[in-house]
C-alpha cells in the first residue's frame, strides 16, 4: 500500500508553464508518476510535454481526476494556489514553494484546519513511493521499493540517508521531506500516525534537525501509539543558537530547539538515535530483525 | 532580518506606540546636539544587532549636552560581540516607576501567533522563561480574528492594577500585534515597558524581526536594512544567494542543503575536527556560487582545509564538477581540498575533477575522516 | 420549563455602569431576574444597586457563576463585548445595543458558530420568561405566565401582541425579540426548534417583517420539523420597496422579502397569518382548542 | 447612505479600480469646460440618488463642448423621480466592445458576503435575477479570509474567455471585494464593466451605498453625503432622529415603534384608508422629537388627520403625554388629531391629554377606524 501516494494517485502540477514546473512535472512522468494535468491561470488548452493545462484546479479536478497538487508556484502566489487545491477537492497538496511569508502559512493553516485536505511543506522536496510514484524534486533513482518509511525536515540529508540505504538492498515504503519552514502542514506526527497503520512499512526512520518542537512530539506521539520500531538522527549538534542553519526553520531560538533537547527526548521514548548518518543503516537493519 | 532600536521605534510610532523621542547620531558631536535639543538627562543606546548592550557598556546616561558628547565618543566605535557600534540612538531619559515585558511570535507547536506579557520587564526574558516561566502570561490568538480588545485587557490586567495604566497598556498591546501581523514581524517585543512616576506608558525599548520570506511584501522594512551593521562574511554569503555562518574551527565547509551542511560540522566534530563555518550553495552548480563561498571561506586564517561534500540529486554531478573546478581555478586556493561527489552522473564529474588534478571520494565519512587528517597534520 | 431563560439564569450585564445598562439592571432585578454581576472594564470593584461589577466576563463567570449576558454597550465596543462573554463561557448572550455595522456582525457570526454559545440580537428589546427572569428591556408587567411561545422580529408590535395576549388571559412561556438587524444570531427557526422541544409550550406566534427571507426558512421548518400549533402575523404590507422602515433589517430589497411573499410562505406550510395584530389572540385561541 | 456615482468612482479610484476620467460640474459653463478638458466625446451624467437615469433622460453623450454646454443646462435642474439634479458627472466617453456587472453585498441567509458577476451588463441586473437567474454567477465568501484571489479567476472566467481581460477583471473584483469590506459598504456595484475594443476594462458606472451603522468608523465616508440631493423631510427627520418615509395617503401616523408604525400602516390600509407617511419616533418621549415628527408630516398638504399610535414600555405614558401636549401647543395644529396610548402609566398619561382637551382611546384598531372616518367626512 504504501502511503499517501501511489500508482493510483492523479497528479496536477500548479505552475507548470514555469521553468520548474515544466523540468519536474517532465521528470515526475519519467519517473511513472500519473502526471494528469497542469494548472496556470490564463494558460489554459495549452500543454506542456503532452500534459493538458487549465486555468484553474477546479477545471484539472473535474476533467482529469487529479486528487493530489504539487506546486512550482512562486511563493507570492503560492498560498492562493493552496487554497485553490483544496477548495478544488484536492486531497494532498504538496507544496515545493519556499519562501512563502510565516504568518502567509498561519493562515493557510487554519484554512485548512477546516477541512480533510493535507499539506505537505512548503519549502520541502516533496513525496516518493519508490517505484509508483513521485511527487516533487527528488533524485528518484537513489530510492528503492521496500518496507522502511522516511520522515525528514531536511532535503540533501534525506538523499544521503535513502542512498545509504537503498546502497545496503534496504528500501523505502515511501519517503516524505516535510519542509524546512518554522510552519508546515505535515509533520512528524502525522507520518507516524500513517506509517503505523500501513501494513508496508515495517520501521520508520525520522530525519531531524534544530529548531522547533516537531521532534519532541513525535517522541511523545511513539511512546503512545507507535508499535513498530522507530530510530532517528537529529542534525545540527555543532550549530549555535541565535543563528538560522540555512532555511527558517532551523533555529535554536530562546534556548530551545537545541539538537540534544531533541536527541534526549527521542531516546526518553525508547527511539535509538544514530550518531552520525551513517549509522542509521546499521539502526534500521537490527529494528528489521 | 533584524532592525535597530530606532527603526523598530518608527515602526511603533506608525502605529502609535508612545515611544520617547530621540535622535540617530553617528558622531559625538551628533550625540552633543541630539541631547541638547531632546533636552538632559538622556540615554545614549548603541545600536547593534545583539543583545546584552547594557552590560557591554553600551547604554549610558547623560546628565548635559557635554557629558553626551564624552559618553558618544566612548560608544561610537566599540565592539560589542564583534560587531562595531557605527550608530547610536540618542533619547529622552523617562523616570521608571515600574518596568514589563510585551511580545509577540509565532508559536511553532500551535502554528499561531502568541502574545505574552510579563511583569518581569527589563530583564532578559529569555531567563525570566527558565527560571520563573509562572511571571509571563501567554495567550494564543487566533489569527483571522488577531488580538481582540478583551484579551488584550484581560492579559494586561494580570500586570496592572491600575485600570488606567491597563487601559493604556492593552491599547499598546493591540498595536503592538496589529504591527507583529501587518508587518510580518518574527518577533516584536516591548523590554521594558515603562510606567512613569506620572502614569504615562512607554515603549522605552524596542525590538523587531522582520521575516525573511515577507520582505518581498514589506519594502520599507527592507529598506531599513543596515548592511554595515552586519558580519561582513554572512552580508556577503546572503548577496550571492548563499546561507553562511561563521564558526571558529578549522575545517572550511562547502555543502549543498543545509540539513546535509549540519550533518557535515556534525560529523567534523564527531571525529575531533572543528568546522570553521556552515555554509549552504543551495541545489545550485553555478560556478559563481561556489567562487563566492570559496573568497569568503579563505578569508577566515583559522581555515586549514577546504572540504566539499556535495550530493547530486536534480542538478547533475558533472555540472557541478565543472562549477567547482572552475571555480578552484579562480580563486587560486593555496590549502588542501577534500572533496565528496555522489548522486546522478557521479562518474562522469569525478572523471572532470581527475582531469583537473582533484580526486574526490565516494562517502562523506571518507571527506571527513581526510579533512581532519590534514588538519592534524 | 420555559426555553432560554428562568428562574435559575444567573445573568452578568455588560456595560452596568452606563445609563442604560444601570437602569435595565434595576429593572431586571426587580422583575426577579438573578442578575448576580456588571462588566464594565476598569470599573472592576465597584457596585451598581448592590451588584458587584468586574473588569472582566471571566472574573464574572468565575466569581458570580453568571451564565448569560445582557449588553447594554455602546455599539463600537458591542462586538468585542460579545467575544469576550462567548469566550468566558457564557452559554446565552443577549445584545440589546444597536448601531454595530453589519459587517461587524458578519465576523462576529463566524465566531459564535465555532462554539456552542448562542446570541439573541443586535437591536433586540432581549427575551422574558414570566414570572420567572426578564433578561432585556422589555416593559415586564404586560406579561403573563403561560403556553404560548412568541418569537418576533418586532420590539413594540410585540408589546402590542402580547398585551392583547394577556388582556386575554393567555400567558407566554417564553417571549423572544430576535431584534430588527440584517445580521442577527437568534432566528425564528432556532426558536422554533426549542418551542417544539419544550413541554411548556403549546402554540407558538411569529411576528415578522418586511426584509430578508427568515420568515420563509421558518415557513420550511415548520413544515418539516414542528407538530405545534404555529400562527403568524407580518407587518409592511404597505411598506413601499427600497425604502428602509426603521431598521436596517427592514427593507424590501431587490424585490424579495415583501410581506405578501411571506405571507404566502406561511399559509402554505399550513400557518395561519392574522390580517391584524388584534386577530392574533383568535388565532391562538383557536389554536389552544 | 447613498453616495453619488462619482463619489463612488473616488473610492474605486482609491481601490485602484479603473474609471474613466471625470469632473463634477454644477452649471453648463462647467460642463462644457469640464469637456474641454476632458476631450470630447463625453458623457454628462446627473448624479441623483435613484436609478433609471438614463431612460429619464438624465445621461447624455456629447460631441463638442458646446454640445456639452446644451446638453448640461438639460440635465441640471432637471427632475428625476421627485429629486432635482444638481450634479452632473462629465466623463470620458469608452467605446464599449462588451458590458458585464460586478457586486457585492451581504447575503442574509449565510450570513456572509455574496459575490456576483454577470456577462449580462449595462442592464437592471435585478431583472436579470428575476427573468434569467442562471446568467448571474454568485460565490458566498468566507469573511474571515476575504475573496481569494483563486475564487476571483474562477468567477471572471465564467463570463471571459480571453486570459487578459480575465486577469484585469479579476484583479477588479478583488479590489471591490477590499472596498466593499473595509469600506463598511451594504452594496458595491459596477455595472457595466466595460471591456473595450482596445481590450481595456473600465468601471464605467459605479454604485455604493454605506452601512448607516458603521458612519462612526468611516467618517471620510460619511462627508460624502449630499444633503441636497436627499428628500427634504427624510433628510430633517433623519437629523432630528426619526425614522420617517413619505407616502402618498391622508392619514398622518406617529408611532413609536419602527414595526408598530409598519403594523399601523397596515391597519389603515386594511380599513380602506391610505397612510400618508412611515414614522417612528423611537423610545423617547421627547416633544421636541414629537413637534418636529409633526411639523414634518403638517407640511404634506394631503394629510387629513394627524393619528398617534403610542405603546408605553419602559418609557412612561405620562411623560409621553406631556411630550405630546407641548408639541401639539408648539406647532398649531390645524388638523383633527387621533390618539392612541397604552402600556405604562396609560390612567396618568390619558388624564393629562384630557385636561388639554385631548381624547385618547385604548386601542390600536380603534384609533385607527377613528382617524378613517375623519378622512371619510
Amino acid at each position: 500500500m504504501s502511503i499517501l501516494v501511489d500508482n493510483q494517485t492523479r497528479v496536477v502540477v500548479q505552475g507548470i508553464t514555469g521553468r520548474d514546473g515544466a523540468f519536474h512535472a517532465q521528470q515526475m512522468a519519467q519517473y511513472g508518476t500519473k502526471v494528469v494535468a497542469g494548472v496556470t491561470p490564463g494558460k489554459g488548452g495549452q500543454e506542456v510535454a503532452g500534459i493538458p493545462v487549465y486555468n484553474t484546479v477546479w477545471q484539472a479536478a473535474e476533467e482529469e481526476k487529479a486528487n493530489t497538487s504539487v506546486l512550482y508556484v512562486p511563493s507570492a502566489f503560492a498560498s492562493d494556489a493552496i487554497y485553490e487545491a483544496v477548495d478544488a477537492g484536492i486531497q494532498l497538496v504538496v507544496c515545493i514553494t519556499e519562501g512563502i511569508p510565516t504568518l502567509e502559512m498561519v493562515k493557510v493553516m487554519q484554512y485548512l484546519s477546516a477541512g480533510q485536505a493535507r499539506l505537505i511543506g512548503p519549502n520541502c522536496p516533496g513525496i516518493i513511493t519508490p517505484g509508483q510514484a513521485k511527487v516533487g524534486i527528488m533524485p528518484g533513482h537513489i530510492f528503492q521499493p521496500g518496507r522502511v518509511g522516511v520522515l525528514s525536515r531536511s532535503g540533501t540529508l534525506t538523499y544521503e540517508v535513502v542512498y545509504q540505504l537503498t546502497q545496503a538492498g534496504i528500501g523505502q515504503s515511501t519517503s516524505i521531506g516535510l519542509g524546512g519552514d518554522p510552519i508546515i502542514g505535515f509533520r512528524f506526527v502525522d507520518g507516524l500516525e500513517l506509517f503505523e497503520a500501513d501494513p508496508e512499512t515495517d520501521v520508520v526512520v525520522l530525519i531531524g534537525e534544530i529548531g522547533g518542537t516537531d521532534e519532541e512530539e513525535a517522541a511523545d506521539y511513539v511512546s503512545q501509539h507507535v508499535s513498530k520500531p522507530v530510530v532517528a538522527f537529529i542534525a545540527g549538534l555543532t550549530a549555535p543558537p541565535g543563528k538560522r542553519m540555512g532555511h527558517a526553520g532551523a533555529i535554536i531560538s530562546g534556548g530551545s530547539g537545541t539538537a540534544e533537547e531533541k536527541i534526549e527526548a527521542l531516546e526518553a521514548a525508547g527511539i535509538p538515535v544514530a550518531s552520525k548518518p551513517a549509522d542509521i543503516v546499521g539502526l534500521v537493519k537490527k529494528a528489521m530483525e | 532580518m533584524k532592525v535597530h532600536e530606532y527603526q523598530a521605534k518608527e515602526i511603533f510610532a506608525k502605529y502609535g506606540i508612545p515611544v520617547p523621542t530621540g535622535q540617530v547620531a553617528q558622531s559625538p558631536q551628533e550625540v552633543r546636539q541630539a541631547a541638547a535639543e531632546i533636552g538632559c538627562p538622556v540615554m545614549i543606546k548603541s545600536q547593534v544587532h545583539v543583545g546584552g548592550r547594557g552590560k557591554a557598556g553600551g547604554i549610558k546616561m547623560a546628565q548635559t549636552p557635554e557629558e553626551a558628547e564624552t559618553l558618544g565618543a566612548e560608544i561610537l566605535g566599540m565592539k560589542i560581540k564583534g560587531l562595531e557600534v557605527g550608530k547610536v540612538l540618542v533619547t529622552q531619559a523617562v523616570d521608571i516607576d515600574s518596568e514589563a515585558y510585551l511580545g509577540v511570535i509565532v508559536d511553532r507547536r500551535s502554528q499561531k501567533p502568541v502574545v505574552m506579557v510579563s511583569a518581569a520587564g527589563g530583564v532578559d526574558i529569555e531567563e525570566v522563561a527558565r527560571e520563573t516561566p509562572e511571571k509571563i502570561h501567554k495567550l494564543t490568538v487566533d489569527p483571522l480574528f488577531g488580538l481582540l480588545p478583551f484579551q488584550a485587557r484581560k492579559l494586561v490586567f494580570r500586570i496592572y492594577e491600575d485600570p488606567k495604566i491597563a487601559s493604556q497598556a492593552a491599547k499598546i498591546l493591540q498595536k503592538l500585534y496589529r504591527a507583529f501581523w501587518e508587518c510580518d514581524a518574527s518577533l516584536i517585543e516591548i523590554n521594558p515597558l515603562v510606567v512613569t512616576s506620572q502614569g504615562e506608558v512607554w515603549a522605552v525599548d524596542a525590538k523587531f524581526n522582520e521575516d525573511d520570506n515577507a520582505l518581498f511584501r514589506q519594502s520599507w522594512i527592507a529598506q531599513m536594512r543596515d548592511r554595515q551593521a552586519e558580519i561582513p562574511e554572512e552580508l556577503e554569503a546572503r548577496e550571492k544567494g548563499l546561507s553562511f555562518v561563521k564558526l571558529d574551527g578549522t575545517v572550511g565547509c562547502v555543502v549543498n542543503g543545509a540539513g546535509l551542511a549540519m550533518g557535515t560540522m556534525d560529523l567534523i566534530k564527531h571525529y575531533g575536527g572543528e568546522p570553521a563555518n556552515f555554509l549552504d550553495i543551495g541545489g545550485s552548480s553555478s560556478p559563481e556560487k561556489v567562487t563566492a563561498a570559496m573568497r569568503i571561506l579563505l578569508r577566515d586564517a583559522n581555515v586549514k582545509v577546504v572540504l566539499f561534500n556535495i550530493f547530486g540529486g536534480i542538478t547533475r554531478c558533472d555540472d557541478v564538477a565543472n562549477g567547482l573546478v572552475s571555480a578552484i581555478k579562480e580563486v587560486g586556493v593555496d590549502l588542501p581540498i577534500v572533496i565528496r561527489l555522489t548522486g546522478t552522473n557521479a562518474d562522469e564529474g569525478k572523471e572532470i575533477l581527475r582531469r583537473n588534478d582533484l580526486v574526490a571520494v565516494d562517502s562523506m565519512e571518507e571527506v571527513v575522516q581526510k579533512a581532519i587528517q590534514m588538519v592534524g597534520a
